[in-house]
């Protein structure tokens, strides 16, 4: 019993050493202390992303069933930026009478579903892989329901956990089957075993269902829009970013390295699942008056062109999937950084009260509009490449069609941004949001933002390096 | 010959100056150097001239000499404009007779114009429309030609639209531009055709008689007729157009909303005869490889000249009158064009289209200034207004008779030779219509002095508008003066030597029987007008009302006015254009909108997908999975 | 870096210079600046490269530049310039310059409507030097968005509606031609986005067929092609001055200049194969804007359906598919944007003075702006087709060019396609009438002035470009036409 | 033989009660029900001879789950309440789903499961080899997700008392 | 169905019947999770999805992969994790019903697609 190899694990030990840190200062720490939990875990999150930014050999520990490659270095520590803006985000939200007590709580669960994540997306078996994704939703809903006195914020809470369990179980029934079948549970093993039979087919859509629940693709989509609208913004962000990429991510490597026999049978499934989530998600978000559920809608459609990356299954389609989400990622944080900010200055989520927002605040939606815009491909920001080469990664597997049904709901989502863009722009109000300063975090986290949305695409190193190190 | 350059930059320069100047400089000052550049550039002309016939001829032939030219835009390998000056007999005729006329035209202006608030710019578009014209006539290629007959007929637009507050010279401007650019719609398809089997657009090549030019054409045929006489067809469209030729003529009588010296100018003696000389340049081409097209040329003209004639029976409107009679006047060149043979006396025809043009300008600008002259005096255009002018305006009175006799066509004035070589022509080409001609020309000789009679003659309006009538000042008088001398003269050219249909000089000899009965349907002509019109009676209205239906209709120009307003306005306006607009905004419009609907409406349709209650998200994840896999599995 | 690249350069320059203005004057001056700037080096562009074919550089492309982007994909920066290219740049530089001045009074915002319009120009400008087909992509979508903002702010009338019309039209058009640039791509063997490495190779004849379709709509939305040309009505009769001047002017060109450099350019065999389609396209565009345009009563919409068939003379010359009626295409492409500039600039100056566009409100303005009034004329005898202004010689070419297409179907079309310069006559000549001649119709008309001195600056310019290319337009034909030879001699060989 | 019918009983009684649990009018039975489907499931675990899953089952299930249930029922219901189900039309829709789902997966199960096992019966796994299995680091060796799930379960301690306690 | 009656007579309950059970199981929570209104029913549902699969990994790896151990432990932890899932969702419970009064999902209904009182937009 070797456990050294273990130390290898840099990602989470590090990630384990955090949170094990604010648990005990959340515990110990006297009243007054208890003030420094927001910069210390910021800080120390930081510290974590910095220092484990760096890529190293591949390895595996534990017989393969924990896996590294380079690549998960990168998007680990995309995820990381996203956490860290959203920390940055809530920070004001946390000052409040209603959750500060609870701030502590906030900090210590956020990371632990992060460390789920990590588990699951270092998972070498199914083991590991279903409780990681059980430690990345079970808290979530805790989080959800974190404004607990708050309806909604409490109904969404009981929605996901429900939902997320039924889901999971199914996804459990999947993995049943795929061991029933294959009698293993490690994912190099299970590459060669699995053949096409009826059965591995059932086993692989079950056990899909846990992460296109994640993804929240059509028609599993159901829970997002009531889940983000009810949920704290900021958890909304977390839940559309930062779970979202990586579930994504997981399903390009497990569908690629796992179910690569099957890759004739899941990449029509994804065919279809991309199409009806882009459109109908599109279709839905054009009738939204509240920002939160727009965004929802909004993170559905794009779910749908992170997919484009997976169904290409080639290094480049792996590549633009990582850069995608690391874009998708910061362009969405800096809209729902902004709506955070309006939202506890003044309670309006509607987007009618966006009407005139730049008479008050022009950065604010400045910055709004430019995430917009990326979300919605436009140049020069970086969105706008991050759909061109995942396009490029669909149509070089010969997906035509496909891209083109995308392109032609890019047409209906700019709609829709530009609804919002409109009502900040264009339309005019009585009585426009008041002016507001925003608070230095959120500052921080807005300006970390617009920049990575001006120059990730401009500068091709980004890009570069993670294409570097894509692999099938 | 490069000077002959100046001929065109001059007015040019001119109009450039004038224009940007506009109301910068004082209108004296504008009408000055307008005139001073004309007076300059009518002198180069007669200097050109003078070298062209006096040099020029070579074995016995008028040679062409292009006298300047350069590439002015290159389409291809093969084909290009060039724009250059082409100096043959016919042009430089033609350089002599407008800018004699536009000289006249200026100075007569400088009278007539006098006080006008825009007097400037009346000066820019007059040398504009002087350097259009010259350019048209100078054009070595069918393509300069097009250009310049394009931008003649934008100052001719210009012009008509002077008053341009006047809803009705707005109208008649519009009207007059639209009809021709119609009409050089068809020369343009012309060109193109023509262009594209020749391989050139050069008059000296097209001409030039050389069958390889031709040969690629020769045989290809669409819709029963060779394309070559397709061709030649279209281009003499642009020909009536310009020459206002029944059907297209609508616009001329409606272009007397310009000023009084511009219809002198535009609509009689220069730029109304561009079809004239456009098919008189491509006269070799017409008379060898497509005479079918050159005797409906002489038919369209013949109906032309008959039907102008008839109307200028019965207009009121003194221009009016002088308007149909522009076109019947061209009818006849059209029609000695359309008869002529080529070479010697074979082209006799063509000598005669050309020398009666060169006559016709003289008498009818003449006629437009006096009548001009005459309405500066009375401040009206109709008939009924006048009446015994002659006492008043003694000058004005006798160079108008002078240009009446010269249109009747009566010895020695100079419409006589020219009119009668035309119908000696005619002829000899078939005597139905010789005789149709002459009778036209009887008819002219009528309506001239039935015009002539009811102005200087009957009853005398005394007072109009408070005022009595007056000799018009020098300045009129002197171009109407010179006009006159020259009409009374001109006749006696031998024009024959200077221009025929091959260019070698013959001698022209009248036939005396038909000088004779021409000269005494003319005096019928008149003889009837004397007795109809001189004095006060009641005849004419009785002959009104014996004729009641014809006279209805030929005041009404025969309704072919309201048969282009019912086209345009009902056909085109109602049945082509507001549909199509309406189909654009619609249809087409609509659907792009419908998409867009069909999204919202989906949008808004779908509402019951998404319940809020927990068990139906379940519901449908597991409908999903289990559909997802059974899709997988079982196809 | 090299020559090329400052004419995205300076937009984007002033892009940061606009940011720190704060007073109007300084915000007028600088972009003033910028503008002139913009239309001198252009102008030392042309002279650079007629310098350079002079000396006898027979390279397709001059002045080179490439830099590699992303390597992934093979996405360079790659910049160079041919004689269409040079004559697009000029025409750019001069509508970038006068926009300036047409919105001198520009209200309210002015900042941000010059930020907005230099991005515009910059996406513009990057089009026509790149001949990478990624960058040129990105600059042509750089050019449409500023779009949304630009007539959904400083418009009139129903403003957002047709900005977003507009807007998610041009999207969809580029929708299209985004699959068609990713197929190019693969099918051209997946190691090259430029122009001219691909236009080298063979693209299967299989794709072509699926390919060409795509990018020839998808640029052809942006030049207003049957039935896909609805945004423009719309779009023109709502957008600011300045904006309809840069849409009309320019932007319409990109279409055009596109589907020329990359349609006809890289699929040779799918354009003889379906040339035939989009022929009756285009001439249903040529015919049906005039025609639509007879009956309008705004301005705008007028001369918004008039650059619907004047641009569809552009793509359907560049179907004609050889030399003379290429050459009338880019020629009709400077000379529609020069004149629809004018138009549009002097409608703005316009409607700013008498409030509104209708043709039946207004009369007699030529009494009372006689500047304005005579500008008109000359931008409407330019639109007819008068000799010696721009469009006659843009519209010889192409009829000219048209008719060596020897069937009867090229012929009929051309025919057809040609009588569209009669009913341009109508329609100008209608307008022009009813609101420049004539009585005053509102006696508060009577009280308006004429140009200010900027109005003058832009309006001159454009004029004198008008006049300057219909009249001695040897040079810029020349130019232009020993530049397409590469792409009619593979047009030829694809026969 | 008695195995076997030990097995049939056990399974009837998992079947009948998952039923009942499901489609009982009051909450506290179908817990109880609950109870006895958790029960029995440990009693097959047995009869796999899985003795360390039937305790864990028995200990966990039974005995933690179903008092964390028997509480949070006797806290939201009033005794004796009857619970309501859906509207029948969508109860209805939920069986189809149901049934179908089961005949679908039923099918494909056992057309493809593996058909040759062998059975060994009556060998009780050492609990030694179990914690080696747990605690190695090897291939097929858990200390990864047992470590792993120590986070989860502090998560969810963390987390559920969050929300579940009053402040 | 035939190789499960040949099965039950040869002496060996079959895995078959195993299975039979946990889908039955499976389907039993699936319905009572579609059909029930009490959130607590709801859960009890989701432990009998949960159990059901703890029997499918027990009995394969007693029939078919004797040799290791990994159905056995996934049922460990799976049991595990249910268990900190019903804690949790409990709790949310009793959050609900301290927020609502109640435990019924259709009270759950506050968040869902609102009314469009106009779609006439552009």
């Amino acid at each position: 019993m070797n456990y050294s190899a273990f130390l290898q694990l840099h990602d989470e030990l590090s990630l384990l050493a955090v949170i094990v840190i604010i648990l005990i200062y959340d515990i110990f720490a006297s009243e007054k202390g208890a003030r420094y939990i927001q910069p210390l875990s910021i800080v120390l999150l930081t510290v974590h992303t910095v220092l484990n930014a760096f890529p190293r050999a591949d390895f595996e520990v534990a017989g393969g069933m924990y896996q590294y490659y380079p690549m998960l270095t990168y998007i680990k520590t995309i995820l990381n930026a996203g956490t860290i803006i959203l920390f940055l985000q809530a920070d004001k939200w946390l000052r409040d009478d209603s959750v500060i007590i609870r701030r502590g709580e906030f900090y210590f669960l956020t990371l632990c579903t992060l460390l789920g994540l990590y588990l699951m997306m270092s998972a070498g078996h199914f083991l590991l892989f279903f409780i990681g994704i059980e430690t990345a939703s079970i808290p979530m809903a805790t989080l959800v329901a974190f404004n607990k006195y708050n309806h909604k914020s409490a109904e969404a809470g009981a929605k996901f956990i429900l939902s997320t369990v039924f889901a999971s179980g199914i996804s459990l029934y999947g993995i049943s089957m795929i061991y029933g079948a294959a009698g293993t549970l490690y994912f190099d093993d299970l590459a060669l075993l699995i053949t096409n039979s009826p059965i591995y087919i059932m086993a692989m859509v079950f056990f899909a269902i846990g992460l296109f629940f994640k993804i929240s693709l059509v028609p599993f989509h159901l829970w997002t829009p009531d889940v983000y609208e009810g949920a704290p913004t900021g958890i909304t962000g977390y839940l559309s970013v930062v779970s979202k990429g990586s579930a994504v991510f997981v399903l390009f490597t497990i569908f690629t390295k796992v179910f690569a026999n099957l890759t004739a049978e899941w990449q029509p499934i994804l065919y279809g699942l991309i199409v009806i989530s882009i459109t109908l998600a599109n279709i839905f978000a054009i009738r939204q008056k509240n920002i939160k559920r727009f965004m929802a809608y909004s993170s559905i459609s794009q779910a749908g062109y992170l997919l484009l990356g997976v169904i290409s299954a080639s290094a480049t389609g792996m590549s633009s999937l990582v850069y995608y989400i690391l874009v998708y990622l910061f362009s969405n944080l800096a809209i729902f950084g902004v709506i955070s900010v309006i939202e506890h200055r003044t309670g309006k989520v509607n987007i009618n009260d966006y009407n005139g927002l730049y008479q008050t605040n022009p950065r604010l939606s400045a910055v709004m509009m430019f995430a917009l815009f990326s979300l919605a491909g436009i140049p020069p920001f970086a969105g706008f490449f991050s759909k061109f080469f995942i396009f490029a990664a669909a149509t070089e597997q010969g997906y035509y069609v496909l891209v083109f049904i995308a392109l032609i709901n890019t047409v209906i989502s700019l709609y829709y941004y530009l609804l919002i863009v409109k009502a900040m722009f264009l339309n005019k109000s009585d009585q426009p949001v008041e002016r507001i300063t925003t608070d230095l975090p959120a500052r921080i986290s807005l300006v970390l933002c617009l920049i990575m949305i001006v120059f990730a695409g401009l500068l091709s190193s980004i890009y570069q390096q993670i294409s570097a190190l894509s692999f099938i | 010959m490069e000077y002959t350059l100046f001929i065109l930059i001059l007015p040019l320069l001119s109009f450039v100056v004038l224009g940007l100047m506009d109301t910068k400089w004082k209108p004296r000052v504008a009408g000055t150097i307008g005139t001073l550049v004309l007076g300059t550039v009518a002198a180069l002309s007669y200097y050109t001239a003078w070298e062209y016939f006096s040099s020029a001829n070579i074995n016995g032939v008028y040679q062409k000499i292009t006298a300047f030219e350069v590439v002015w835009l290159k389409f291809n390998d093969i084909l290009h404009i060039n724009l250059g000056i082409l100096l043959d007999p016919i042009s430089v005729m033609m350089l002599v007779v407008i800018s004699t006329v536009s000289l006249m035209v200026h100075i007569y202006s400088l009278g007539y114009m006098k006080g006008e608030k825009g007097f400037e710019r009346y000066y820019a578009f007059l040398s504009l429309f002087t350097f259009s014209m010259l350019g048209l006539v100078v054009a070595t290629n069918i393509f300069q030609m097009y250009i310049f007959w394009e931008l003649v007929g934008v100052s001719s637009y210009l012009l008509i639209g002077f008053y341009y507050t006047k809803p009705e010279a707005v109208a008649a401007s519009k009207k007059a531009f639209i009809v021709t650019r119609f009409a050089d719609l068809g020369f343009l398809i012309g060109i193109l055709i023509l262009s594209f089997y020749t391989k050139t657009f050069d008059f000296g090549i097209l001409t030039s008689g050389d069958a390889n030019v031709f040969a690629s054409i020769s045989g290809a045929t669409f819709m029963g007729a060779s394309v070559l006489s397709w061709a030649m067809a279209l281009i003499f469209i642009g020909g009536a157009g310009k020459s206002a030729m029944f059907p297209l003529h609508i616009w001329l009588p409606d272009a007397m909303e310009g000023p009084t010296p511009v219809s002198a100018l535009i609509h009689a003696a220069t730029m109304v005869v561009a079809g004239v000389y456009m098919v008189a340049r491509l006269f070799p081409v017409y008379y060898v490889y497509t005479p079918e097209v050159l005797h409906g040329i002489a038919y369209v003209g013949a109906f032309t000249s008959l039907f102008a004639a008839t109307i200028a029976v019965v207009q009121t409107d003194i221009k009016r009158v002088l308007a149909f009679s522009t076109i019947s006047q061209i009818g006849f060149m059209m029609v000695a064009l359309g008869v002529s043979g080529l070479g010697g006396q074979e082209g006799t025809g063509y000598m005669a289209s050309m020398f009666h043009l060169f006559t016709h300008a003289m008498f009818k600008a003449l006629l437009f200034l006096g009548a001009g002259s005459i309405i500066h005096a009375v401040h009206s255009n109709e008939m009924n207004q006048m009446g015994g002018l002659r006492k008043y305006m003694p000058v004005t009175h006798w160079t108008f008779l002078i240009a009446c006799l010269a249109i009747a066509g009566i010895p020695p004035f100079s419409g006589f030779f020219s009119k009668d070589e035309i119908l000696a022509a005619t002829m000899h080409f078939s005597p139905v219509l010789g005789m149709t001609m002459s009778f036209i020309a009887g008819l002219t000789a009528f309506y001239m002095f039935r015009l002539y009679y009811n102005i200087f003659w009957g009853k005398e309006h005394k007072v109009q508008h408070g005022r009595t009538p007056h000799e018009s000042p020098f300045a009129m008088l002197f171009p109407l003066i010179l006009l006159a001398t020259v009409t009374v003269f001109a006749g006696l050219i031998p024009f024959g030597e200077f221009v025929s249909s091959d260019g070698a000089p013959y001698h022209i000899h009248l036939d005396p029987v038909i000088a004779t009965v021409s000269v005494l349907i003319a005096v019928t002509g008149i003889v009837l007008a004397t007795i109809l019109y001189r004095k006060e009676n009641a005849m004419p209205a009785k002959m009104a009302s014996a004729f009641s239906g014809l006279h209805k209709a030929a005041s009404n120009r025969f309704y072919i006015d309201e048969v282009y307003m019912f086209v345009t306005k009902k056909i085109i306006f109602k049945r082509i254009s507001t549909p199509i607009a309406w189909f654009d905004r619609h249809v087409i419009d609509a659907t792009m909108n419908g998409m867009a609907s069909v999204t919202q409406w989906t949008s808004a349709r779908t509402r019951f997908l998404q319940s809020g209650k927990v068990q139906h998200y379940a519901f449908a994840i597991l409908l999903g999975a289990l559909i997802i896999t059974a899709l997988a599995i079982f196809i | 870096m090299n020559f090329l690249s400052i004419f995205v350069l300076i937009p984007i320059l002033m892009l940061v210079a606009m940011y720190f203005a704060r007073k109007r004057s300084q915000i007028n001056i600088i972009a003033a600046l910028g503008g002139t700037a913009l239309l001198i080096m252009s102008g030392i562009l042309t002279w650079m490269y007629f310098g350079e074919r002079a000396a006898g550089n027979e390279d397709i492309m001059l002045f080179r530049a490439d830099m590699l982007w992303y390597e992934a994909f093979n996405i360079h920066y790659s910049v160079g310039v041919d004689g269409v290219s040079v004559a697009m740049l000029l025409l750019t530089s001069v509508i970038v310059f006068t926009g300036v001045f047409a919105s001198w009074r520009i209200d309210p915002l002015p900042r941000e409507f010059f930020l907005w319009f230099w991005l515009l120009s910059a996406g513009v400008y990057g089009f026509f030097i790149t001949i990478d087909l990624f960058s040129m992509f990105m600059f042509y979508e750089i050019a449409l968005i500023p779009m949304y903002l630009l007539i959904g702010i400083w418009g009139t009338g129903k403003k957002e509606y047709s900005a977003m019309k507009l807007t998610l039209m041009l999207m969809g058009g580029s929708a299209l031609l985004l699959v068609s640039i990713l197929g190019i791509y693969y099918f051209a063997g997946g190691d090259t986005m430029n122009l001219l490495e691909i236009a080298q190779r063979n693209i299967p004849v299989e794709a072509q067929r699926y390919l060409f379709p795509l990018a020839f709509m998808g640029f052809g939305v942006l030049g207003a092609l049957f039935p896909f040309h609805t945004w423009s009505p719309d779009g023109h009769a709502s957008a600011p001055t300045a904006v309809s001047m840069l849409h009309a002017g320019v932007l319409m060109k990109l279409g055009g200049y596109g589907a020329f450099r990359v349609a006809m350019y890289l699929m040779p065999e799918a354009a003889h194969e379906q040339a035939w389609i989009f022929l009756i396209l285009t001439g249903i565009s040529v015919i049906y804007g005039a025609f639509s345009a007879v009956v309008q009563t705004d301005l705008k919409y007028i001369n918004a359906y008039s650059s619907v068939s004047h641009c569809g003379l552009v793509l359907f010359a560049i179907l004609m598919m050889n030399e003379t009626a290429m050459t009338g295409a880019v020629m009709q492409m400077l000379s529609h944007g020069l004149m629809t500039a004018l138009f549009f600039a002097l409608i703005g100056m316009i409607y700013g003075r008498t409030h509104t566009r209708l043709i039946t409100e207004m009369g007699g303005l030529m009494k009372i702006m006689p500047f304005l009034g005579v500008s008109y004329v000359i931008a409407g005898m330019a639109s007819l087709g008068l000799p010696g202004l721009s469009g006659f010689v843009a519209e010889m070419t192409i009829f000219v060019g048209a008719f060596q297409e020897t069937d009867t179907f090229h012929r009929v079309l051309t025919i057809v396609a040609a009588s569209s310069i009669v009913i341009t006559a109508v329609y100008i000549l209608r307008v022009v009438g009813k609101i420049l001649y004539g009585k005053i119709q509102d006696p508060h008309h009577a009280e308006l002035n004429d140009a200010t001195w900027w109005e003058r600056v832009s309006v001159v310019t454009l004029i004198i470009a008008v006049v300057a290319l219909g009249s001695v337009p040897f040079w810029i034909s020349d130019m232009i036409q020993n530049s397409l030879m590469p792409v009619v001699n593979k047009l030829m060989a694809a026969i | 033989m008695a195995e076997q019918i030990i097995f049939y009983i056990l399974a009837a009684i998992v079947i009948v009660f998952s039923v009942m649990a499901v489609t009982s009018k009051r909450l506290i039975r179908s817990a109880t029900y609950l109870l006895f489907v958790l029960l029995s499931t440990a009693g097959l675990y047995l009869l796999l001879d899985y003795h360390y899953l039937f305790a864990v089952q028995t200990a966990v299930y039974a005995g933690g789950i179903m008092v964390l249930f028997i509480f949070a029922i006797l806290l939201t219901q009033k005794p004796g309440e009857r619970i309501t189900s859906e509207p029948l039309t969508q109860r209805i829709m939920a069986i189809v789903l149901s049934v179908g789902g089961l005949a679908l997966c039923g099918l494909i199960i056992f057309q493809d499961v593996k058909k040759v096992y062998h059975y060994v019966t009556d060998v009780e796994i050492p609990v030694k080899e179990l914690g080696i299995t747990l605690m190695g680091s090897g291939k097929y060796q858990y200390i990864l997700p047992f470590e792993a799930i120590s986070v989860l379960l502090l998560a969810c301690i963390v987390g559920a008392i969050m929300i579940a306690r009053k402040r | 169905m035939g190789s499960l009656f040949a099965n039950f007579s040869s002496g060996i309950v079959p895995l078959e019947a195993y299975i039979f059970v946990s889908l039955v199981m499976f389907f039993a929570g699936i319905y009572g999770f579609l059909s029930r209104k009490n959130l607590l029913m709801v859960l009890i549902s989701i432990e009998l999805i949960l159990n059901s699969a703890d029997i499918n990994f027990a009995a394969f790896n007693r029939y078919l992969y004797p040799e290791h151990f990994e159905g056995f432990f996934f049922t460990l932890f799976t049991i595990a994790i249910s268990a900190c899932e019903t804690a949790v969702a409990i709790a949310i419970v009793i959050n609900i019903y301290r927020n609502l009064n109640n435990v019924e999902v259709d009270s759950l209904q506050e968040l869902q697609e609102p009314e469009l009182q106009d779609t006439k937009e552009q």
